[in-house]
């Protein structure tokens, strides 16, 4: 056997990698996401809807955007990281980006469900209509369908966990194919495309004072997202080392 | 506790436990109703206009996915013995099944048509005939539906022969629940429809349990 | 005296029939072994014995009754377990077996259930469903309607199948407490000596040439 | 306050949007435990299962 | 015989013997598109505006009616041990069996369309596009539902799930294809939608064959 | 010289291992019963085995190469008959028996195949389909496939059930035949004296604590 010379990131990659030290490590973490999680979204609401002025063509609806662009963002964002997981699980075979994987969907469904319902919020008193089938919603919409068919496929398999989490990241790959897909395709056939009204890439049309707490809330449900990811991902490789030392003196120590 | 308690009891806790049963025809509905605008292209604003009829056919054929489960699945695993083989009548047995089977798959429906509504840009004021027209129909798919089951639960393969089967029977059920919501959306009355559709739940229920289990007789010998 | 008696039975399959009609006379306490060979036809003929299907002749008369007369007391009393188990994959056994026999019209209580599990070598089983158990552990599942059931005519298709030997020995004894307390018994099986040292009879079915 | 809560008359589209946020991060948050709760109880069983054997 | 040979000569016997795996999807088509005007009522002349839309609409759900039954009958019977535990590649056992899914069904709503577009009243010099444009996509179809059927063929109720998972997969497929009918009818050339069909069968001819068998030997674990 | 060694091969369910890590090592006309009590993992072993799914724990070395990094060769060389006899319905006998054969890459012609059921006691039953046959024809129809393979390697899970008794003195006798030529036979079977005289080593799976 040849001595394997081992820098800081094999090191780092070995130990997320081993169920055990994930645990150990995501431990530390996981009170101060949720704590900062909370801090943020009061400080970035209250930016939000009261400091904030009002649009001067919307007026106070204007401010669902405080929802509706971070929930937005975030429901890609997972998929993304979803997707990259499930291609690690597949490969590697790897216990814990199955259990980032399935940790993962419930949350990004959460966030893809209060896009569409949020959105279908804002665009009745904008365009008069609960729902119009324009590119953006559509897509939006198929996501969400993506969501539950990777939660539906490790929910159909629940008798083995491992293998069910397998199936679920084949589902989530092929979905991540898929994306663009619909992107493009969704681009080709419409015609009725709403388009922004606000753009902050570029040529900003938003002033700083309607930006920050945009940003604020984007960072916040990043912190929320790590938190119920973390949570449920220590939940699933407890369930999956359930024959594990280290698991039962977990569980009967009550140190979590 | 009484046979046909048991029974209902048995069959709701199995769907609980499947959910698919549940969720699945309500995405089903949804993903249906997401191709429709896709396949469409620019001809989206005809929605509204179709809206009536695309609901009711898709309630029509999200039930027809899971009708045939309703004795096949007792056929396959044997239980149905449990059923047939008792003094207890055969007809009491079958209303528990179609109960059970439109609580699991019809009344979750019913509480969701008004997103497809939203979805297919149905005018507002229709929701109410639309629900309601759909709390009378559904349970006609189940009773209808569970004749065919039990003519083709003994088949490998009944779940398309049953569709052909029931589909003519269901045509009327279908006319006049689609009418009933046309003409409301158009502002008139749809009471007709509604009392005809009532009076084919009614005439369901007093005949269909006889003839199911005289169907899963004759399948069985 | 005999309380089920059948005269020159026989059953069909298709269009032909299966084997030579046959004769028997139950009484209370006796056991009757159905067997021949493959396909001869000792599922078809359980089968129409237990209510499922018709005879193509001859007719069974159980107490002076003809049976297709009666069918409801026949039901009341005669209890049937077949090739197919019965058994639901998606419910727990506890709830499998309780609702098979509420369905039935069987009251039975947990504990009751509980202790029949117990009994038939599936306890810590009670909340597995019923889908993910083996071969021997459904057909366990199955058999342990039995304890619970008091119907005096038990009907049982292959029932040692997928038994291992603890298990094929625990049902030779329930079997004999039936007899013993004045039930009768219709059975198959293949290849078992114990069984066919037991009962009162072996019928052996013959094909029609 | 009354005006702030008024929204400039879309109080429904922002409140229910805002209201649909926390309870469905809420319902996540309380989903999250109760699978942890029941994941260690299980385990617990089947260790004494193991243990009583 | 190369087991490639005998395996679509098996499944190419049972499809015929079966019958229903052909005849039903058509029937099954004809009845929904005699259910649309039933259900219109007086909105009949919208026939022809949905016509593309509700023809690909309807090849889509034939299509998925036989889709799981793909994998899922080899896998409850235990055939499928024939082509698994066996050194001939599973890739290749994958495509046979999706050459003799689409001759049995996809091939006959190819030939069967012209009827139900006369039935929608689609114009008639579109005729050769939609014909086109299926022979192109029901390929496809079969194609992508054998993934999902290998995923879950092990599932008892896994024919809505399976719905659910290739639904959004064949959602470019629907809106290319009824997007080449549309051009069609409008007088336009439908060549661009035709060719981006085209690309993802090829796309599918080299890709699914392996991730069939990947999800069949994960399914088996 | 022994060409297949298992060394501390256990399996799992769900998410626990089932039964205490076995060794074993057979050469070429040597035999193997796995035995123990309903529910231990027998099945399970069987299907991990004949490479449907994965071992939790050990390995499986066939000819000094470790199983998974040669599958190919491992399928060529054993055969698998579990408790799904893998026939179609809607086939005839004789189509189920060619097709089968055929799909694994085994040449055979109808009058082989024709002789083959005859052999297995199903002669005059070639066109009958495969589902209307009784569940000890069914048996046969799969068993028939024994006669035709050329495997040196048999993996059989219960393959007594459901046979009379002329069907299991055939099954016996073919057995025998195969350990004869050396071939190797691993295969599960309750209740069963004969098997259990003839095997080389019998295995009993003990169930976990
Ligand atoms: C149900 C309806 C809606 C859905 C599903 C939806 C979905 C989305 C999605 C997915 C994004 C992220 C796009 C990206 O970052 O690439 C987004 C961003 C955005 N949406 Fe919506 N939306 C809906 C309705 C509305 C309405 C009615 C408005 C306002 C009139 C609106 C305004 C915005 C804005 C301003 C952004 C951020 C702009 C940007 O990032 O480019 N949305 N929406
Ligand atoms: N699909 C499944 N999911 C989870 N556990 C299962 C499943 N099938 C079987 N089991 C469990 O795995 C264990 C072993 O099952 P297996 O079928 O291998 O037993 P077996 O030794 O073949 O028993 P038998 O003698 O009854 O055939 C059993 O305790 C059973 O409860
Ligand atoms: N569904 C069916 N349709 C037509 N014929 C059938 C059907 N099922 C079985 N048969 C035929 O009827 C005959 C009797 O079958 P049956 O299952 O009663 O036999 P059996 O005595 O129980 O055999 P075994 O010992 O194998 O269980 C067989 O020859 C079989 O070919
Ligand atoms: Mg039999
Ligand atoms: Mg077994």
């Amino acid at each position: 056997m040849k001595k394997q010379r081992t820098n800081v990131i094999v090191r780092l990659y070995h130990q997320l990698g081993s169920p055990p030290s994930f645990y150990r490590i995501s431990g530390y973490f996981l009170k101060w996401l949720l704590l900062i999680a909370i801090i943020l979204t009061g400080i970035g609401l209250y930016d939000g809807l009261v400091l904030a002025p009002a649009d001067y063509q919307q007026g106070d609806s204007f401010r669902i955007i405080y929802i509706h662009v971070p929930m937005a963002w975030m429901s890609m964002f997972v998929y993304a990281i979803m997707g990259i997981a499930a291609l690690i699980a597949i490969i590697w075979r790897m216990k814990v980006a199955e259990a980032v994987l399935i940790a993962s969907a419930p949350i990004g469904a959460w966030f893809t469900l209060i896009t569409l319902v949020t959105g279908s919020l804002w665009g009745k008193p904008m365009w008069g209509t609960w729902w119009e089938w324009d590119a953006r919603m559509t897509s939006e919409l198929i996501l969400l369908f993506l969501y539950i068919g990777v939660m539906a496929t490790y929910t159909a398999f629940n008798d083995d966990s491992r293998k069910a989490a397998r199936m679920a990241a084949l589902i989530a790959v092929v979905g991540l194919v898929n994306l663009p897909i619909i992107h493009f395709s969704v681009k080709w056939w419409s015609s009725i495309h709403q388009g922004t009204t606000v753009s902050i890439m570029g040529e900003s049309r938003i002033t700083w004072e309607m930006l920050r707490p945009l940003l604020t809330m984007a960072v916040a449900t990043k912190f929320y997202y790590g938190y119920s990811m973390l949570k449920r991902a220590r939940t699933y490789l407890l369930e999956t080392e359930q024959q594990k030392r280290w698991v039962h003196d977990i569980v009967e120590e009550k140190k979590s | 506790m009484k046979p046909f308690f048991a029974l209902v009891k048995r069959d709701l806790t199995l769907g609980l436990r499947r959910k698919s049963q549940i969720y699945q025809p309500l995405v089903f509905q949804l993903l249906v109703v997401t191709m429709f605008p896709l396949g469409l292209g620019s001809g989206a604003k005809t929605l509204a206009l179709i809206a009536p009829a695309v609901i009711w056919i898709l309630a029509l054929l999200a039930s027809l996915l899971t009708l045939d489960q309703i004795f096949k699945n007792d056929y396959d695993d044997g239980s149905v013995e449990s059923y047939v083989l008792t003094s207890y009548p055969l007809s009491s047995s079958v209303l528990a099944k179609v109960l059970a089977h439109w609580l699991l798959s019809g009344l979750p429906l019913v509480v969701f048509a008004p997103v497809i509504a939203v979805l297919l840009h149905l005018p507002s004021h229709s929701y109410g005939v639309l629900m309601l027209s759909l709390l009378i129909g559904t349970p006609i798919f189940s009773f209808i539906g569970s004749i065919g089951s039990a003519l083709t639960m003994s088949l490998k393969h009944g779940g398309l022969l049953l569709t052909v089967l029931v589909m003519p029977l269901l045509a009327p059920v279908l006319i006049f629940g689609a009418g009933a919501v046309v003409e409301s959306s158009l502002g008139n009355s749809a009471n007709t429809h509604i009392l005809l559709l009532s009076g084919m739940l009614v005439l369901c229920i007093t005949l269909v349990p006889f003839a199911a289990a005289a169907a899963i007789k004759i399948n069985l010998e | 005296m005999p309380i089920i008696k059948a005269s020159d039975i026989s059953c069909q399959r298709g269009n032909y029939s299966l084997f030579k009609p046959v004769n028997f006379a139950l009484s209370p306490g006796q056991s009757l072994l159905l067997s021949g060979k493959n396909g001869v036809g000792k599922t078809t003929l359980l089968e129409s014995i237990a209510g499922f299907r018709a005879f193509s002749s001859g007719y069974i008369f159980y107490k002076e009754n003809e049976l297709n007369t009666n069918k409801d007391k026949w039901f009341d009393d005669s209890f049937f377990i077949g090739h197919k188990t019965g058994n639901k994959k998606e419910l727990s056994c506890l709830e499998n077996l309780i609702s098979f026999l509420q369905i039935q019209g069987i009251e039975i209580t947990e504990p009751q259930a509980v202790e029949a599990l117990e009994k038939v070598g599936l306890a810590g089983f009670e909340y597995q469903m019923a889908g993910k158990l083996s071969a021997g552990q459904k057909k366990r599942l199955a058999l342990a309607r039995l304890i619970m059931v008091k119907h005096p005519i038990w009907i049982l298709d292959e029932p040692f199948v997928n038994l291992d030997v603890a298990g094929c020995q625990w049902l030779l004894s329930i079997l004999d407490k039936h007899t013993q307390k004045n039930g009768i018994l219709i059975i198959t099986a293949h290849d078992n000596k114990i069984i066919r040292e037991k009962v009162t009879r072996e019928l052996v079915l013959e094909a029609c040439d | 306050m009354n005006e702030f809560l008024n929204m400039g008359g879309y109080a429904f589209y922002v409140w229910s949007s805002v209201g649909l946020f926390f309870i469905t991060m809420l319902v996540d948050f309380i989903s999250l435990r109760v699978k942890d709760k029941t994941v260690k109880r299980n385990i617990k069983s089947f260790i004494r299962r193991k243990n009583n054997r």
